[in-house]
């Protein structure tokens, strides 16, 4: 079963407004579970937009979104929010780590809301900290860090929940290539286990990434193209 | 639809309480400014209430003691000299216990701008020297009047000793109408425990205050009634106000209705005044609470994204200001209470002495009263809830995609 | 009497509550002309937030309302002390037309406010928000409600005048009359009015048990009926509740046989025992009709679920709140009774 | 909650170890600071029973004085009748009765006292 099928999905910014901005024409795009997937088109060409969608954070403006089964079109933002918090684990491009909590703080923020005590969050960031060698950064605060662990502390962060799928944005934009290739086997490692991934970017090298099923290109907020990948 | 983790509502409130206090610590200064002003407007409130709730239940309890009736002469609408002859006419009434005669007035000292009380009362009005402990008068009351006659002798407040330069010294003069001299025998001094209804008080007998004040023979200030059974004295004012028209019937529960009255008028008054310092304390928080910094929009962006609500971001916010709110109310109050209980309510005793040459002194106890702490509670910390609401919601609806 | 530290306080909450309600009134104007569920418009998504605000000031007010009607009665206490003639909160009440009415007031709006609470959780529960219409309509009525309570309140305090001794010269104040509060209703027949009390409450034990226990039932108007009956019973019960706690069971509070009065239960003297009494009257009733309003919304699209779960919620808390007031109301006249007292 | 503090935390015995997350969360030292306000609290409430019970002699005396002498004002503001004994007086007396005023209201209303 498809973990997440879009179906004439479009979106609009500022709809009904003066400055309406069309983002997203008819995307029609269907992710089964355990694939992992690159959504690569220059900027401006609605990458970020069509991740959000996917991610439950933006509504879409018309069409048929599905998530895990979950209708997420045409949806209170309240339950778009629960399902993010179930089934999904953001990374963002400019990673967005609260600079003044420290690094297990960060990593642990989207388990506050769920009422889970200090020591049971540890227990979960333990392993997480483990695999992205944070363990010894733990308590810095997260000003302080390099961008290769702030781009793992993001990625420790999206999956503190376990989700089934972590829609990572641009995740390698700020890295030189010898980190680019340590976070691609990283999410690589990740899909080995299970999880679903869809990355967007504009640089060869994650688009080739031999762990890539497929790679879709947009322009112009439409799809113009979905080859398979390196995997 | 079931969610993966569970949420733990105590938990999740645990957390959320956590995560607001780290926030009030990180900002310290400005939520301790505000902190700090609205600690310093509840304390000005309550010390304000606690000082006049404690003045009044004081002034309640000494006045409990009051006459149960007392009764002057109206002429023209002021108050004159009744005749002594109407004692026998209230003596008459049945139920009526006694009826003392009394004669007082004020003397104004010009040099000092202070205004003495003077009492006069006949010998056989003050009751025989008691043993009971906590009780007035001692051996030394019974010296006041030798007789019914004049003797010169007098009781003073210690205030109005050290206002006159006495000293230890016994003998003073007062003037009469017509600028003759007369002169006194201070002998004792009025207990300092009954200060506040005694502070510029001179007792002296029935005959030397006609004297003093050249009263005309029959003719005394007021004249105060004893009902033996309480219950009777409301029955008994209406009788004597049938019985000599043209009187001023005062009883005691009336006296103490006024003071009830007085005291609240005040209060009210005080607290219309402190309202202003409230409602512009409450601006300040509420401009404060809305200049959101981008930083601010951005850690709650951040925070929605990960997957917290706008229910969660509210009560975020909520927490902080009930924190503010709750804290400065517990910390004024108690400070207020400090300032009554320790320092005898320093700040606002000037304002409930008056402008008083001879000014009473007398402790003040602050009193527990539940509906006092819901009356602050409800004019100080609600504002500032209800104005902080909408920069609340406003931060807690901040759209989760401005973060990308 | 608007001088009077009281008569601030009351005002101070009642502007609250009106700023509230009346920025709330804002929003439901807008929802009711622009709302389109489903839509992502800039307004849509605009309005979807500021129902959010809308519901965070009907909360806020709605505590700042049970708050003032507390504040309300401590006041009329206080009042008492100062009116002339006025032996009680009954008659510092009834001292001018007003203030009966505002004190019926504050308890509409209390419940009014809570009913549009529970409805608006309910509507947050469904993915399709059926309620928010009907919601925002239904705020349109709260707000009147709230401004009527405030201008009652203000009116009253208004028109309160305290003889001050000072300004009665020689004339004795007329001794208390009608305003005493010790025949607030003329003494019905206590047997009548027991039984009453004592059935209905029963009565509505048993029906609340059997619609706590019943499955759910498929949406008909049998079982809607039922709910809704259920609900008028338990208004009916808390306004008898209040006529029997004030000309039956007072008097043994405060162990005199022609002093009946509602208010001075919550006095230091009688233990304050007014107020598990009252909040455990109101937490019955409130929860106990509040059962229809999740009944009435069952059948909407994505409410089965969370309308039975509140219903059942709403059920079991009435009926452990019920023996509980019930226990607290007759603790003084069966101590009286026990203890010797004759009656 | 970093890892020296962690390490630490484990190290103290389990008696030490509750105190020690009790200190750790906001929350909880919230608490701990709630716990010395009602210590203060029932601290300064005990001292004002103690001023209280130390009043009830002075009162004691007072109403004894305000007995014999048939009293019944305060004696605050002791300038003028009107405030010294506001049950002798009734609401004209403002403008009438003050010490420097000449009695011819409502003109003398706001006349200062002669020096």
């Amino acid at each position: 079963m498809a973990l997440v099928e879009l179906a004439g999905v479009g979106k609009s910014y500022n709809r009904g407004a003066a400055n309406e901005v069309v983002a997203l024409r008819r995307i029609d795009l269907q992710v089964a579970a355990g694939e992992m997937l690159c959504i690569q088109g220059p900027s401006g060409s609605g990458k970020s937009t069509l991740l959000a969608i996917i991610a439950c954070i933006l509504p879409p403006s018309c069409g048929r979104a599905v998530l895990a089964g979950h209708k997420i079109a045409r949806l209170p933002e309240h339950f778009r929010t629960r399902y993010r918090r179930q089934y999904v684990g953001f990374v963002f491009q400019n990673f967005a780590l609260i600079d003044h909590l420290s690094l297990l703080e960060n990593i642990t923020l989207p388990l506050l809301p769920l009422g889970l005590p200090p020591r049971r969050r540890e227990e979960l960031a333990e392993p997480l900290l483990h695999r992205f060698a944070l363990d010894h950064r733990r308590s810095f605060p997260a000003g302080r860090l390099s961008g290769g662990e702030l781009q793992r502390a993001a990625i420790a962060r999206a999956l503190i929940n376990d989700p089934p799928l972590l829609v990572a944005d641009e995740p390698t934009a700020h890295l030189d290539s010898r980190l680019t290739g340590t976070v691609l086997d990283l999410l690589a490692g990740l899909k080995r286990e299970g999880k679903t991934l869809i990355l967007s970017s504009h640089d060869p090298l994650v688009s080739g990434h031999p762990a890539i099923d497929r790679v879709v290109t947009v322009r112009d907020g439409m799809i113009v193209n979905i080859a398979a990948g390196g995997g | 639809m079931q969610p993966m983790h569970p949420i733990h509502s105590f938990g999740r409130i645990q957390n959320i309480l956590d995560y607001a206090l780290s926030g009030l610590r990180r900002k310290l200064l400005k939520n301790g400014t505000v902190f700090a002003v609205f600690a310093l407007v509840v304390f000005l409130f309550a010390s304000f209430q606690l000082t006049n709730r404690a003045l009044g239940e004081l002034a309640g309890r000494i006045l409990a003691a009051a006459p149960d009736i007392t009764v002057q002469q109206l002429q023209a609408g002021r108050q004159v000299g009744i005749a002594s002859d109407s004692r026998q006419v209230l003596q008459a009434i049945f139920g009526v216990r006694r009826v003392d005669e009394r004669i007082w007035g004020y003397y104004f000292e010009p040099t000092s701008g202070a205004n003495y009380t003077v009492v006069g009362l006949a010998a056989s009005a003050i009751p025989a020297s008691t043993s009971k402990e906590n009780s007035w008068p001692g051996p030394e009351a019974a010296a006041i009047a030798g007789g019914d006659g004049s003797s010169g002798r007098v009781l003073l407040s210690p205030g109005v000793r050290r206002h006159m330069g006495l000293g230890e010294r016994q003998f003073f003069s007062l003037y009469r109408p017509d600028l003759s001299l007369v002169t006194f025998e201070a002998v004792a001094d009025f207990p300092p425990e009954s200060d506040l209804v005694t502070a510029d008080t001179i007792l002296m007998s029935l005959a030397d205050a006609r004297d003093l004040f050249a009263i005309p023979a029959g003719e005394v200030t007021d004249l105060l009634v004893t009902v033996g059974n309480p219950r009777e004295i409301d029955t008994i004012a209406g009788k004597i106000r049938e019985l000599l028209p043209g009187v001023r019937v005062v009883t005691r529960n009336q006296i103490l209705k006024s003071y009830e009255v007085v005291f609240g008028w005040r209060s009210g008054l005080g607290n219309l005044l402190l309202l202003t310092a409230l409602v512009t304390f409450t601006i300040l928080a509420w401009d404060k609470a809305t200049g959101l910094s981008a930083e601010d929009l951005r850690e709650m962006a951040i925070l929605k994204v990960l997957g917290w609500q706008t229910a969660d971001l509210i009560l975020l916010r909520l927490f902080e200001s009930v924190l503010v709110a709750g804290g400065a109310f517990a910390g004024g109050y108690l400070l207020a209470w400090c300032h009554l209980l320790y320092a005898d309510g320093l700040l606002f005793r000037p304002i409930f002495l008056g402008w008083s040459v001879l000014r009473p002194t007398f402790p003040l106890v602050p009193s527990l009263a539940g509906t006092d702490l819901l009356a602050v509670l409800a004019i100080s910390v609600f504002p500032y809830l209800c104005a902080t609401a909408v920069p609340a919601w406003r931060a807690a609806v901040v759209p989760a995609d401005s973060v990308l | 009497m608007l001088l009077n530290p009281w008569a601030i306080v009351l005002l101070v909450t009642a502007g609250g509550s009106l700023f509230l309600v009346g920025g709330s009134l804002r929003t439901a104007v807008r929802v009711l002309r622009h709302w389109q569920p489903g839509s992502d418009s800039a307004r849509q998504i605009d309005l979807e937030n500021q129902t959010w605000l809308a519901a965070l000031l009907v909360e806020y007010g709605l505590i700042l309302q049970l708050v003032s009607l507390f504040l309300l009665l401590l006041a009329a206490d206080n009042f008492s002390r100062v009116l002339v003639g006025a032996m009680c909160a009954t008659g510092a009440f009834l001292a001018n037309p007003y203030g009966i009415p505002a004190l019926f007031m504050k308890m509409a709006g209390l419940f009014f406010s809570g009913y549009w609470l529970v409805a608006h959780r309910l509507d947050l529960s469904s993915e399709h928000l059926p309620l928010t219409r009907a919601k925002f309509v239904a705020l349109l009525l709260l707000a009147p409600l709230v401004a009527v309570d405030s201008g009652l309140t203000a009116a009253y305090l208004l028109n309160l005048s305290p003889e001050i001794i000072t300004s009665c010269c020689g004339v004795l104040f007329a001794p208390g009359g009608a305003a005493d509060g010790y025949n607030l209703l003329e003494p019905m027949a206590a047997p009548l009015l027991l039984s009453l009390f004592y059935g209905l409450g029963g009565l509505l034990f048993a029906v609340g048990l059997f619609l706590f226990r019943r499955p759910p039932q498929p949406p008909g108007r049998g079982s809607l009926l039922a709910d809704i009956a259920f609900a008028c019973g338990q208004l009916l019960f808390f306004s008898l509740s209040l006529v029997v706690i004030t000309v039956v069971i007072s008097p043994y509070v405060y162990a005199m046989p022609n002093h009946r009065c509602p208010f001075d239960l919550l006095a230091g003297e009688y233990g304050h025992i007014g107020y598990p009494l009252y909040l455990s009257l109101l937490a019955t009733c409130f929860a106990g009709s509040s059962a229809a309003v999740a009944a009435v919304c069952r059948h909407l699209p994505g409410l089965a679920g969370p309308a039975f779960r509140y219903r059942r919620a709403a059920l079991r808390f009435s009926l452990v709140m019920l023996p509980l007031f019930l226990l607290i109301a007759s603790w003084s006249p069966a101590f009286y009774l026990l203890a010797g007292g004759e009656r | 909650m970093g890892a020296m503090s962690r390490k630490a935390m484990e190290r103290v015995a389990p008696a030490g170890r509750l105190a020690s997350r009790l200190a750790g969360r906001p929350s909880s030292r919230l608490l701990v600071l709630l716990a010395f306000f009602l210590l203060a609290t029932l601290f300064v409430v005990r001292e004002q029973g103690r001023c209280r019970q130390e009043q009830e002699g002075r009162i004691g005396i007072a109403r004894s004085v305000v007995a014999s002498l048939g009293l019944s004002d305060l004696a605050l503001a002791s300038e003028a009748r009107y405030t010294r004994h506001p049950l002798a007086s009734d609401p004209l007396v403002v403008g009438m009765d003050h010490p420097g005023a000449v009695d011819r209201f409502p003109s003398t209303l706001f006349w200062a006292p002669p020096r």
